[in-house]
């Protein structure tokens, strides 16, 4: 590998050009679009030269859709807003239920605890539709139709199994005898967990949690099918642009651009958990 | 302050002063559009509460569910007007069209009582009228304590009017003696053509006057013009794709989706020879001068690309060639209107129709309060205000098209509009067979019609396939 | 004998016996997903009940005629033959390819570093929106890909709304969004090779072709395990990208398990067909994910033997 | 100081059975050495002790109370693990610390211990150090200062020496004696190592397969190892291991080694005529010339020094291998023929199907004089 020709050098570079460009167009393409009115970018053939305008932007931020039969009002910001707070919260809450059960998994092998797991790991992979339909009429006996409680419990579907499975993998890679140490040193259980194997499962916990953080943000048939229209998340707003009146592209283009913008941002920032939860994710758990 | 202009109003109301007189004298004195509605709505308010007691269930609260349309944009814009009327608080929920439908059924089959009325289509009432999930609105209209009396049942158009009543019994007959009015039309669509008089003018071509016409002037605009395609018809795997241009050609020819037999059994009609010949030249229409991504064509990308351009015309609802001719569209003010019969052997057109309706949850905890709401919504009031301030166009009531001020705005800006209207207004109904397969049915129709386009499977044998799933679905849920 | 000993137990009342700890530490997130069970098992029942919302009064136990009518119904067979087809195409493509781009980066550089992190672009954009993008650029009147295209000859490529060219156009998608999943699995899995035994075999002249199918593949089966059925269990669950870009159509030609259901619930309201084919999913799902879990496993414990 | 008891301690891991019926008595102030192969279960004790683990049947008892019961954090005893088992966000100072802040006791006599005990042990100039900059020694001793920091009556040591360097083991070796006294606690330390064993122990108990396989001071077992394999295991070089057949003669009992007749003074007649093991300790074999009293020509193998002494590997005749050991300095053949002489008084004999040490009349004697 390290000796490498010169013709076999150039096709690496071409060969990653190529997939670079692959996976980096159609963002940056999107990204133009987003600065485009609609006429532009109906104009044939397609152009890169054009005169950049905000009212994409400035049409989503202020909320007001300006179409061929008037004024709209659009709640594009508040589907953003309801992304954020959902995701957030569901990532939270599975958190704080799923590292200490993950901590028991790892720690405890008590009676049916493989089971136990496995049963919990297979949410992740049953069909949410399953799920959901039913769930809709038990949601409205409950009356938890509609509240960001009830949304926010079946997004543990997609985040509980998650973190429960990698937090597991993190704990049981933490030597036991570093907490029994702790243990005989005088401390209780729960010392043990918050002082020790909190802060040594750390990087895996934030791994999970950013990892589950994008699953919530990125998921679409749960509120498809459960949110109704103020709070709802921007995957199914996203809709909203498709008017009886026309299609916004330049908005679509501009709602993307902004509803990704949230967990790009996150992931770039911890972009080393992120790719620690990836590939460590898959195989501890 | 405008104490002229008020009597003025209120001798509109009542009936004194035609509407012209009214709008001339508020002109006269001095009035912007904008004050003179508000006025307007102002003292219609007063003369609504003089007759009957809208404060009745003054401080309740309503929730509504809405798709994203003019017509709702409409009511919104004039919500203020009923919560002064009533005191009634409304909220509501607007979802884009892609998932509106899909969010009435999640909403209403879990029995949720968070909605007390909604937007629906008729066809859409065969499935929640059977399910138990709307009430039959017969019970208010028909009670003079709960409707106040300038409601006019009457006023609207009867067909319309009876295409949202049905029985329950699948393939009763629609508007029969003992329908049950499941939802109130609010405005209806007639499929007929939308087109480009540039374009038509540039390549020299007239109006077509029927199917085999219709597919000629398409491949001629296509081929003459350039860059653009012939005709814009929906295509996607869904009832939406059947009920415009589609189904409104094919009733033309006479041809049904479904037999009745005598012991109210059903039964497949698609495979027909009629028929057969009617899908080929459809499908040979699309092939040759249909959108290139047609089978994902829904309402949005058929009036997009009229209103961009890409189009010469449209056979589709009327109200979507409307929209395409205003607002910041490429083609605002090019686009004209026109019936069309599809056979040559007919007299006229006969579009089936696409009623944007009220109706009333039966999970609603307050139906008279509800019933407020939607005889404000749907009476005379409402209607004219839509009809003449915003575009809530294709109204349901005789007096609204009998208004001169509507028909003045639309020959104005929409030439041809008007006589589309008149023209088929007879012939308008809805030409489907009520009963609750209806989107399974109409579902598989367009799968088939897709398959046919991309030649997977010629046209006879596609509707044969079509009829024997269709019967075996038909029999399979007890009703074939 | 306990009894006549004082035990040294702390002052302080509450305290956790030793062996319920684990089942107090688990018990929140086992009933927050028993809450989500039960209406898994409510989706059994209904799966045996003839069940149209539209015809409530119809509605009664069929037991096992939802699933005896699939077999004599094309349209099923067609939803099983292509959510498998749709699966299959996607993992395979996607792995050759995720394989492929990991090898590229495998040496630790900043050039690598930062390639790898741009990869990973598309696995933040929800699926959803990712198939908006995709039908904004294969448009056939404005799409950038369309326009593309027809420079090469392609005048008249129709993309998602021809079925000849549609489960390509979705599968595009696909990759496009999973691709990146599998690319960072291989290259953390690659770079946590030892190296010896590629130096021995640069040492002694064995062909590269010999090292990487004879000592690369196998050292990556575990992660190539891994990523394949993570994928596979994904990737025939399929609904976003397919019901964003054509619901399923052209004619039948997406009607994957997850869409057909949902097409199934909300338009024919016919829930008990709906229920029934996602309970047969589910027995797919369930099936892998069981030979997925075991294999996980027991590669788990070799790794840690290893350790 | 206190005293620990174990009463019939079972421990099962699924079918596999890790301490069998388990009974172990540690005296007083007593330093008791576990000592065994791995997989011994002297680890699994250890923890069942400090309450990190749970028996399955038994008790636990430690200064005469029933701690089976009782959480590990209320148990008062010191740990220091093989693998050092160090917080490794925390700093050695808070390492060792550890024990003290669970007792609430104020920030002053927290640094006051924490700085006596690492100045005992010569590692208070890095305590602000985390584990990962420590080197192994000075991990080492962190884990002890942790152990010891709150003079826990009981300090329970496993294996402390075992990842460390010969050298530094050799220093502890000598040093931590010193300590332990110095502390006064009742000690139990687990090795394998035969050196630290005899070194540090008052008594040491062997254990093998989950079971005490013998308990006395480390003269005793040395001197009169219970069966072949603890033999086996105590000493190095390893015990010479020789299947005889013992024989009466005319001055007593006697083994044939090459042919020539090997006198064991302390059998009796009951030991003849079976299948026996013969136990030669190296120290007890020496290099004689031909002409020597029972003088067993063997041929020299190989010669390897060690630092206090010299270890040569001969063949006899038919071709057995034996280990001969000399103090360091002494001479003796490097290669060739040469000749051995066995001390016969110090020889053990086994039996060969159960491998239990035959009795000595000597050694019986003195555990006779013991008891009286």
């Amino acid at each position: 590998m390290e000796t490498m020709s010169p013709l076999e050098r150039a096709l690496r570079g071409l060969a990653l050009t190529l997939v670079v460009v692959f996976f980096m167009f159609p963002i940056f393409w999107i990204f133009l679009m987003s600065f485009q009115t609609n006429e532009t970018i109906l104009a044939i053939p397609p152009s890169v030269i054009f005169t950049p305008t905000l009212s994409n932007y400035a049409a989503l931020i202020t909320g007001k859709l300006q179409t061929a039969a008037g004024t709209l009002d659009i709640a594009f910001m508040s589907n953003l807003g309801n992304s954020i707070f959902l995701s957030v919260a569901s990532v939270a809450v599975s958190l704080v239920l799923g590292v200490p059960a993950a901590y028991a998994f790892a720690r405890h092998k008590f009676r049916g605890s493989e089971d136990i797991a496995f049963t919990l790991l297979s949410f992740r992979f049953a069909p949410p539709l399953l799920v959901l339909l039913p769930l809709t009429q038990y949601f409205q006996w409950l009356g938890l139709s509609n509240t960001y409680f009830g949304l926010i419990w079946v997004y543990q579907l997609i985040c509980l199994p998650l973190i429960l499975w990698i937090v597991r993998g993190y704990f049981e890679d933490i030597s036991a005898d570093v907490e029994y140490a702790y243990r005989i040193a005088g401390h209780s259980w729960f010392a043990t967990f918050r002082k020790i194997a909190l802060p040594l499962a750390g990087p895996g916990i934030a791994a999970a949690g950013l990892l589950a953080f994008i699953f919530a943000w990125n998921n679409f048939v749960f509120a498809l099918v459960l949110a109704s229209a103020d709070k709802q998340p921007v995957t199914v707003g996203a809709l909203a642009f498709v008017t009886s009146s026309g299609i916004q592209y330049g908005q679509i283009a501009a709602a993307i651009v902004l509803s990704v913008t949230p967990t790009l941002a996150l992931a770039l920032y911890a972009q080393r958990y992120l790719v620690e939860g990836l590939s460590l994710g898959a195989v501890k758990g | 302050m405008y104490e002229k202009e008020k009597d003025l109003i209120s001798a509109f109301l009542r009936g004194e002063v035609d509407r012209r007189g009214m709008l001339k004298g508020l002109g006269a004195a001095g009035l912007t559009a904008g004050t003179a509605g508000t006025l307007f709505n102002m003292m219609s308010t007063r003369a609504l509460a003089a007759d009957f007691d809208w404060k009745a269930h003054s401080g309740k609260k309503l929730k509504l569910l809405l798709n994203k349309h003019p017509y709702a944009d409409a009511m919104i814009a004039n919500l203020q007007a009923f919560k002064d009327l009533t005191g009634i608080e409304v909220t509501y929920d607007v979802f884009p069209e892609d998932v509106y439908f899909d969010k009435v059924t999640a909403a209403l089959s879990s029995g949720s009582a968070e909605y007390d009325a909604f937007m629906t289509g008729a066809y859409m009432t065969w499935t929640y009228g059977p399910a138990g999930w709307i009430a039959d609105l017969n019970e208010w209209i028909k009670d003079p304590t709960k409707t106040n009396p300038n409601y006019n049942w009457d006023d609207f158009l009867a067909g319309v009017k009876n295409s949202c009543a049905w029985n329950g019994q699948p393939g009763g007959a629609l508007g029969s003696e003992d329908a049950k009015q499941w939802c109130i039309p609010w405005a209806f669509e007639q499929n007929n053509i939308t087109y480009n008089r540039e374009m038509f003018d540039k390549a020299g071509v007239e109006l077509p006057k029927n199917l085999d016409d219709m597919i000629a002037v398409a491949a001629k605009l296509q081929k003459d013009i350039g860059g653009i395609y012939g005709i814009g018809v929906r295509g996607s795997r869904s009832w939406a794709t059947i009920h415009p241009g589609f189904l409104s050609g094919y009733a033309n020819f006479n041809q049904k989706d479904l037999n009745v037999g005598a012991d109210g059994k059903l039964s497949a009609a698609m495979n027909t020879a009629e028929s057969k010949a009617y899908h080929a030249k459809f499908v040979q229409m699309i092939q040759e001068s249909g959108p290139k991504d047609w089978s994902t064509y829904t309402w949005y990308q058929v009036g997009t690309d009229l209103g961009a351009g890409a189009s010469a015309m449209i056979f589709d609802a009327d109200c979507l060639g409307y929209f395409m001719n205003g607002g910041d569209n490429k083609m605002a003010g090019k686009l004209g209107y026109a019936a069309f019969a599809a056979n040559p052997e007919a007299t006229a057109s006969t579009p089936n129709i696409w009623i944007w309706s009220l109706a009333m949850s039966n999970f609603s905890k307050d139906k008279d309060a509800t019933w407020y709401f939607l005889q404000w919504a749907s009476g005379p009031e409402h209607a004219l205000f839509g009809a003449t301030k915003m575009d809530f166009v294709d109204p349901v009531r005789q007096s609204i098209w009998k208004d001169e001020i509507f028909r003045e705005k639309l020959n104005k800006s929409y030439p041809g509009y008007v006589e589309m209207f008149d023209a088929s207004a007879a012939g308008a109904s809805i030409k489907f067979t009520p009963q609750p397969l209806f989107f399974d049915v109409t579902t598989e129709w367009a799968a088939t019609l897709q398959k046919m386009v991309a030649k997977q499977v010629p046209v006879d044998e596609g509707l044969d396939q079509l009829a024997e799933s269709i019967n075996r679905q038909l029999q399979e849920a007890g009703l074939g | 004998m306990a009894s006549t000993e004082t035990l040294r137990r702390p002052a302080s009342g509450f305290r956790i016996s030793r062996k319920m700890l684990p089942y107090v530490l688990s018990l929140p997130a086992l009933l927050v997903c028993i809450g989500i069970l039960i209406p898994f098992f409510t989706a059994v029942v209904y799966s045996f009940q003839r069940y149209r919302l539209s015809q409530p009064w119809s509605r009664q136990f069929n037991w096992g005629e939802n699933y005896l009518n699939f077999f004599t119904d094309p349209a099923f067979w067609n939803t099983l033959k292509v959510s498998l087809l749709y699966a299959g195409i996607t993992v395979t493509l996607e792995l050759l390819l995720g394989l492929g781009i990991a090898l590229l980066l495998q040496r630790r550089s900043a050039v690598n570093n930062f390639i790898s992190i741009m990869l990973l672009l598309p696995l933040m954009i929800a699926p959803a929106l990712a198939a908006l993008m995709w039908k904004l650029m294969t448009n056939p009147s404005f799409g950038i890909l369309s326009y593309l295209a027809s420079l090469i000859g392609l005048n008249d490529f129709r993309w998602a709304s021809s079925p000849d060219t549609a489960l390509l156009t979705v599968v595009l998608v696909d990759i496009w969004v999973y691709t990146p999943f599998i690319m960072i699995l291989l290259l953390a899995g690659l770079r946590s090779l030892p190296t010896q035994p590629f130096e021995a075999a640069a040492l002694d002249g064995v062909p590269r072709s010999f090292v990487f199918f004879r000592i690369t593949l196998p050292m990556l089966t575990p992660y190539i395990l891994t990523a394949t059925l993570f994928r596979l269990l994904d990737s025939i669950q399929q609904f976003d990208i397919i019901y964003a870009m054509t619901q399923g159509g052209p004619g039948n030609t997406l009607t994957v398990f997850q869409v057909e259901a949902y097409l199934n619930f909300f338009q024919s309201t016919n829930v008990g067909r709906s229920a029934a084919l996602l309970i047969i999913l589910w027995a797919i799902t369930y099936t892998l994910s069981n030979v997925f879990i075991k294999n996980w496993l027991r590669l788990r414990e070799r790794a840690r033997g290893e350790a | 100081m206190t005293t620990l008891q174990l009463k019939n301690i079972v421990k099962r891991y699924k079918s596999q059975t890790v301490l069998d019926d388990l009974t172990l008595d540690v005296a007083d102030g007593e330093r008791l050495v576990l000592f065994g192969p791995s997989g011994a279960g002297k680890t699994v004790l250890l923890r069942l002790v400090a309450g990190v683990i749970e028996p399955d049947e038994g008790r636990v008892l430690i200064g005469g109370e029933d701690m089976t019961d009782v959480d590990a954090e209320h148990r008062g005893v010191g740990m220091a693990f093989q693998n050092f088992a160090l917080f490794p966000h925390m700093s050695a100072f808070d390492n060792i610390a550890s024990p003290l802040t669970a007792t609430k006791s104020p920030k002053e006599k927290i640094a006051a211990g924490v700085q006596k005990v690492a100045k005992l042990l010569k590692i208070d100039h890095v305590l602000s150090h985390h584990p990962k900059a420590l080197s192994n020694g000075q991990k080492q001793r962190t884990a002890l200062a942790r152990a010891l920091v709150g003079s826990p009556p009981l300090l329970l040591l496993d294996d402390p020496l075992r990842n460390v360097d010969a050298k530094l083991r050799f220093e502890m070796r000598l040093e931590l004696p010193r300590l332990l006294a110095a502390e006064g606690a009742t000690v139990v330390y687990v090795t394998q190592d035969y050196k630290e064993a005899m070194a540090l122990g008052d008594r040491i108990a062997v254990m093998a397969a989950g079971r005490i396989r013998q308990v006395g001071t480390p003269q005793e077992i040395y001197n009169a190892p219970a069966d072949i394999e603890i033999a086996r295991l105590f000493g190095d070089p390893t015990i010479n291991l020789l299947d005889v057949t013992p024989q009466r003669g005319g001055e007593g009992v006697f083994v044939e080694l090459s042919n020539v007749r090997v006198r064991l003074a302390d059998y009796g007649g009951d030991v003849v005529g079976r299948q026996r093991v013969l136990g030669l300790r190296p120290e007890t074999i020496s290099f004689v010339d031909a002409a020597a009293p029972g003088a067993i020509p063997v041929t020299v193998e190989a010669e390897t020094p060690l630092n206090e002494k010299t270890v040569t590997l001969a063949l006899t005749a038919r071709g057995r291998e034996i280990l001969v050991s000399r103090p360091a300095g002494t001479p003796g053949p490097i290669a060739g023929p040469a000749h051995i002489a066995v001390n016969g008084s110090q020889a053990f004999l086994f039996d060969k199907a159960s491998g239990v040490l035959l009795p000595r009349a000597d050694l019986a004697a003195k555990r006779n004089g013991e008891a009286a």
